[in-house]
């Protein structure tokens, strides 16, 4: 049997903080990525100009690179703010990014930019009819995105979001740089502990494995769901 | 006096250079059914589009009930000056398309309660009582929770006029409602829609089938390159056409 | 006007994050990203050819084992692999007195074989979608003009969904001069590394990611801009133009 | 700004100074020394692990208000940082298998040789002035790494804090290592004044009190109890 | 006396619980144009594929000049004994397909000389000049470098032809070669076959001309339902047909 030694319920708990530092970043990712997809296709230029800026430089630079960037310059650029209230009005506010907010944040604001293209595709492969005929019947333009639009676009869009998934999924493990104890930082640790690397890295390999084809399944569901009333029965 | 259902004035409209309706106008009094004949590319469908607003026309008004549409002018060109106004107003002309556009990821059944629910508010249950009365009489009860791409093209057409009639609407637009259809299964939508006229409702349809334009309309207004070229009762326009054009585009089809 | 070099002067002057000797950093660092990534994706593109042929083949027993070979690496982060990879090997007895020491005591090669392993993992994917995706009559064609199925390989299929594979590709090759940031975890000194060792020297961290974020970028452009052009070239055949 | 309760950075693991048992329990000769202290002032303490690498950026931008983590006071770090009166002086020392044959580490003695360092300390940054042009210099984000590495045979020599190498190599059961040369100090502009707290600048009361809880604790004999608990009694 | 070019006997070939064809015959002499007919799904692709093996034959026999394709059984039905010989055979049947199939990342001369020079080892000069030759003959020198999808259907049905010509076949087999194309484009390629067949090539071909059967064949064989219904000279099977199927076919095509 597998021997831990002793690092069994931190490994599980770093398996936790990874999938849950996913979960929450593929939200807020699919939240902004809807954004940018709507700011994209908007006829507003400023609006339009500023989603291709950040799709852009995103998709441009590493995520490592993004993440430090993005932790210790923002964390800076927010510092520098509070400390000019500080000295000036006395006034003490103590905004604290704590790591995994920051994880969070980080990792949503880079795969924002990736779903911003894959809904960006995905809204325009929507039939101009389907719109239409919302729009004839008296819908709002937030009605017909809610009832029509979005769980039209869906259907194209999964595929892509499924592949943004896996890729985002895999690289929470780099959110260590930044201090978080996610299931590869502990694993890391462990191993420089005991000197036995296989013995924790496989566990973490396999668990992501793990993840990944549960994801795949949860994702094949779903597009099924989304087919429903397209292609043929 | 009831104030007139539908009464458009005037309207233009370009795009880009070609200046596609160059001044159209129409009532539509309660029980009328105008019929819109013309060669591809006169402008039909932009007219049609332009009363519900799904184009936006350069000039003209637009009234429903005595009730005109406010427009603004903007960068863009005009536009209508407030859309809850024109959300409401759409709500009452409900237009049936050329290619149905059912919602392709609903149910037949859940393609005529949408609207009634999430726009005019109704209640669920009231919703889908009159979607069932509505399908019964298109012949469609069957079908209620067939997806429609499990449909025929003129089942699938019938649903959509199901779909319009769910909203109750003071008046309901056609565009060409046949035209994509085989020539089997366009017998049965013309029925319905023939049911429809009898009944009195009040409609502006779009068609090629000039036996329908026919039977059923109380006016025929034909179409030449964005402009009214002859208008009147049926018997007139298609029985004793006056222009040459006119007299051209009937040859064909006698 | 004065005013101005002054001010660039004082600049400079209390700058510690732009002297000679850290861009001389970041310029090793660059040569050292280009030389992994480039390297990694030219071995991986030779591994993945018939690795995506392979892959291909009707038979379970000859796919399923590529299968499993990508769906790992594809299915593990970078990150993992090259931890495996570097700490991993030692673990092999004797490794230290054998022929291949000198390739794994360097931090390079590991971080070569990982990120080769993983490239091609994906590489073998993107082709096999391109090679499934072959035009039926094209392959019939060639099959009724007498060609084995080995020169219909050579001359049809690669050929073709070489070229379709391209954009594909093309992003796969950005992914990996990304995915190249990590290296700096096992003591290289890459771009990133680089960055890193400077921020850490001198406490700032702003300057030098910023710095290396404009060079991954000017990089990331390049590859964009090679790629648009090959794709013009070789994917003439596919934009229909009336003469 | 007044504190009732401290946050303090620390990377783990650097044994003996700051590491976690296999349970996860966070010990050595820092973290009693540094709760103590806060008991002595009558505040409570936290803990907060982070990499090497974004300690000081990590304290600036207030992810907690103290670091206590074996870090040399300097004049670099000087800049950036508001530092206590040294708690504990630990000389640099060279490391090696016993099989590297030399004496003393110079431009001679090191050419050619890969020398291992933990990224940004003090110890980088006099090895990477000094030799860097003669010899190759891996950087590590953390000592275990390096330990891990000497152990692989990766590296020829590593360049540490004293009693962290003493108890991560020279203890180590995997591989026979030496001490190469003499425990350094000097020169001040690399190896500073010892150990001390890093605060912001601005928290000049909150030093003061750590640096009055420290004179207590010295004089109370409670801090000779920590040191000999880590250092046994020398 | 020289062998004939082309002879299959009694073919016969079933997918899954269908039988496609059941036993089917056929003999191409030197000059001959064999034209097969017969109604959507009668088995005339399929029979045309069994000759050069793009389809196994689940029974009968293949000779080319007397030569026979040798067959083995293994686990999954019959299959050539000797995949060599079937290459080599190919590469004297040439087949010209419905959707012409040329290679879409070479330009047409490259298409034309791909299989010249890497099945029958020509020299890369030598190919390139008969090459040339043929894009003469069918009309298209000036669109030697086009890619595929730069040129009309017609324009990749005369290439598709030259490459097959590029093989000098001892036999050219033809499926619908016309079928695809847009009704303006057809006259070009069946040109180029009438021109072929006056020239005293060998020719099986599937088609749905009747006029070019008519004019251009020697032989016309009716398929039904995976046999022949009715075979023999073009006056006989099209202007005097005896089946009631073969008339019922034939009809609406005068
Ligand atoms: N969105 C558009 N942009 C540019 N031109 C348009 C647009 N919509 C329609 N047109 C042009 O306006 C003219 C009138 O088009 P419209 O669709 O109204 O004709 P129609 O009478 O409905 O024809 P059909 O019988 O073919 O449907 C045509 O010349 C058409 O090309
Ligand atoms: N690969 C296959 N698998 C299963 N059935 C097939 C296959 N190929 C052909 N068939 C069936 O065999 C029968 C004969 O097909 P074939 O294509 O030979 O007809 P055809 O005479 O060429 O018709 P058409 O004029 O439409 O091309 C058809 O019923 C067809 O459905
Ligand atoms: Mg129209
Ligand atoms: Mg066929």
């Amino acid at each position: 049997m597998l021997d831990l030694q002793g690092y069994g319920p931190r490994l599980i708990e770093g398996a936790g903080v990874t999938v849950q530092l996913a979960v929450l970043s593929l939200l807020l990712a699919i939240v902004l990525g809807l954004f940018t997809a709507t700011a994209k296709m908007s006829r507003h230029w400023l609006l339009h100009r500023v989603a291709t800026v950040y799709t852009t430089l995103i998709r441009g630079v590493p995520d490592l690179v993004l993440m430090m960037l993005l932790f210790y310059g923002g964390q800076i650029g927010v510092n520098a703010i509070s400390d000019i209230l500080y000295d000036h009005y006395d006034i003490d506010i103590y905004i604290n990014f704590n790591a995994f907010a920051a994880g969070v944040l980080t990792i949503g604001f880079i795969f924002g930019a990736y779903m911003g293209e894959t809904f960006r595709g995905a809204f325009m492969a929507v039939d101009n009819g389907q719109i239409e005929a919302g729009k004839a019947y008296g819908m709002s333009s937030a009605l017909v995105f809610r009832r029509i639009r979005f769980p039209q676009m869906m259907r194209h869009a999964l595929p892509g979001l499924s592949n943004n998934w896996m890729v985002l999924l895999k690289t929470t493990a780099l959110v260590s740089v930044i201090g978080l104890t996610d299931m590869v930082r502990v694993a890391a640790e462990a191993s420089r502990a005991t000197h036995e690397p296989f013995v924790f890295l496989i566990p973490v390999a396999v668990a992501y494995l793990l993840i990944a084809s549960v994801s795949e399944w949860i994702f094949a569901r779903l597009q099924k769901r989304y087919d429903i009333g397209f292609g043929e029965h | 006096m009831a104030a007139t259902p539908l009464e458009v004035r005037n309207i233009k409209k370009r795009f880009g250079d070609t200046e596609v309706l160059k001044g159209l106008s129409l009532e539509a009094q309660k029980g009328d059914v105008i019929t819109l004949i013309g060669a591809s590319g006169s402008g039909k469908s932009t007219f049609l589009r332009c009363m519900n607003l799904l184009e936006q026309p350069d000039d003209g008004e637009i009234i429903l009930h005595g009730d005109a549409i406010r427009f603004k002018h903007t960068r863009h060109g005009r536009e209508p000056a407030d859309w809850k106004q024109v959300v409401q107003m759409r709500a009452k002309l409900s237009m049936v398309f050329q290619n149905f556009n059912l919602w392709a990821h609903m149910t037949l059944l859940q393609n005529i309660i949408e609207a009634p629910i999430h726009v005019l508010g109704k209640s669920r249950k009231e919703a889908t009582d009159h979607a069932h009365a509505l399908l019964e009489r298109v012949g469609l009860s069957a079908r209620a929770n067939a997806y429609p791409a499990q449909m025929s093209g003129g089942q699938q057409q019938r649903g959509a006029i199901a779909r319009a009639l769910a909203m109750d609407p003071e008046v309901m637009l056609f565009d060409e409602p046949t035209s994509a259809l085989d020539p089997e299964l366009v017998g049965d939508v013309l029925k319905v829609m023939r049911d429809l006229a009898n009944e009195g409702r009040t409609m502006v349809v779009v068609t090629h089938e000039m036996s329908f334009a026919r039977d059923v309309s109380s006016k025929v207004i034909y179409l030449h390159q964005g402009l009214v070229e002859e208008a009147g009762s049926p018997d007139d326009v298609l029985g004793n056409p006056q222009s040459p054009r006119l007299k051209q585009f009937l040859t064909p089809n006698y | 006007m004065p005013d101005i070099s002054a001010w660039f002067n004082d600049l400079l002057s209390g700058n510690l994050i732009f002297t000679p000797t850290t861009l001389g950093y970041y310029w090793d660092g660059l040569v050292t990203t280009t030389q992994l990534v480039f390297l990694s994706l030219v071995i991986g593109l030779v591994l993945a050819v018939p690795l995506a042929i392979l892959r291909s083949s009707k038979r379970k027993w000859i796919s399923l084992p590529v299968y499993l070979y990508t769906y790992v690496f594809r299915g593990t982060p970078l990150l993992v692999q090259l931890y495996i990879i570097y700490y991993g090997v030692v673990f092999f007895d004797g490794i230290q007195e054998s022929v291949f020491w000198p390739i794994f005591r360097e931090a390079f090669y590991p971080a070569l074989i990982a990120f080769t392993l993983n490239t091609a993992a994906y590489t073998t994917e993107i082709f096999r979608g391109a090679i499934k995706a072959t035009a039926k009559g094209e392959i019939e064609a060639a099959r009724a003009y007498g060609m084995s199925q080995s020169l219909m390989m050579r001359r049809i299929i690669i050929p073709s969904a070489f070229r379709r594979a391209l954009p594909a590709y093309g992003n796969e090759v950005i992914f990996m001069l990304h995915a190249s940031a990590i290296a700096s975890v096992v003591t290289l000194m890459d771009l990133t590394g680089a960055a890193r060792y400077v921020y850490s020297r001198f406490y700032t961290p702003f300057e030098p990611f910023l710095f290396v974020a404009l060079i991954y970028l000017c990089l990331t452009f390049a590859i964009l801009f090679f790629f648009r052009f090959l794709e013009k070239k070789l994917l003439a055949h596919l934009k229909p133009q009336t003469p | 700004r007044d504190y009732d309760h401290v946050r303090i950075g620390v990377d783990v693991p650097y044994v003996p100074m700051e590491y976690r048992t296999a349970e996860g329990d966070l010990t050595g000769f820092d973290i009693d020394l540094g709760n103590a202290m806060c008991e002595e002032i009558g505040v409570t303490c936290e803990w907060i692990e982070q990499e090497w690498d974004g300690i000081i950026p990590g304290l600036l931008s207030r992810n907690y208000d103290a670091v206590m983590s074996s870090m040399t006071i300097n004049d670099e770090r000087r800049q950036q940082v508001l530092f206590s009166e040294p708690y504990i002086t630990m000389p640099s020392a060279w490391f090696a298998a016993s099989d590297l044959d030399i004496d003393e580490a110079n431009e001679e003695t090191l050419e050619g040789l890969t020398i291992g360092v933990q990224r940004g300390t003090l110890q980088d940054n006099y090895v990477t002035d000094n030799y860097g042009r003669v010899a190759d210099i891996s950087r590590y984000s953390t000592a275990d790494d390096m330990v891990l590495d000497m152990d692989a045979q990766r590296l020829d020599i590593v360049f540490l804090d004293f009693p962290i190498g003493q108890s991560t190599l020279i203890e180590n059961e995997n591989g026979d290592y030496v001490i190469v040369g003499e425990q350094i100090t000097e020169p001040k502009e690399y190896f500073g004044d010892g150990f001390g707290i890093a605060f912001r600048q601005r928290d000049q009361a909150l030093a003061d009190k750590f640096n009055d809880a420290l004179a207590t604790l010295k004089e109370d004999g409670t801090y000779d109890e920590i040191y000999t608990r880590y250092f046994g009694d020398e």
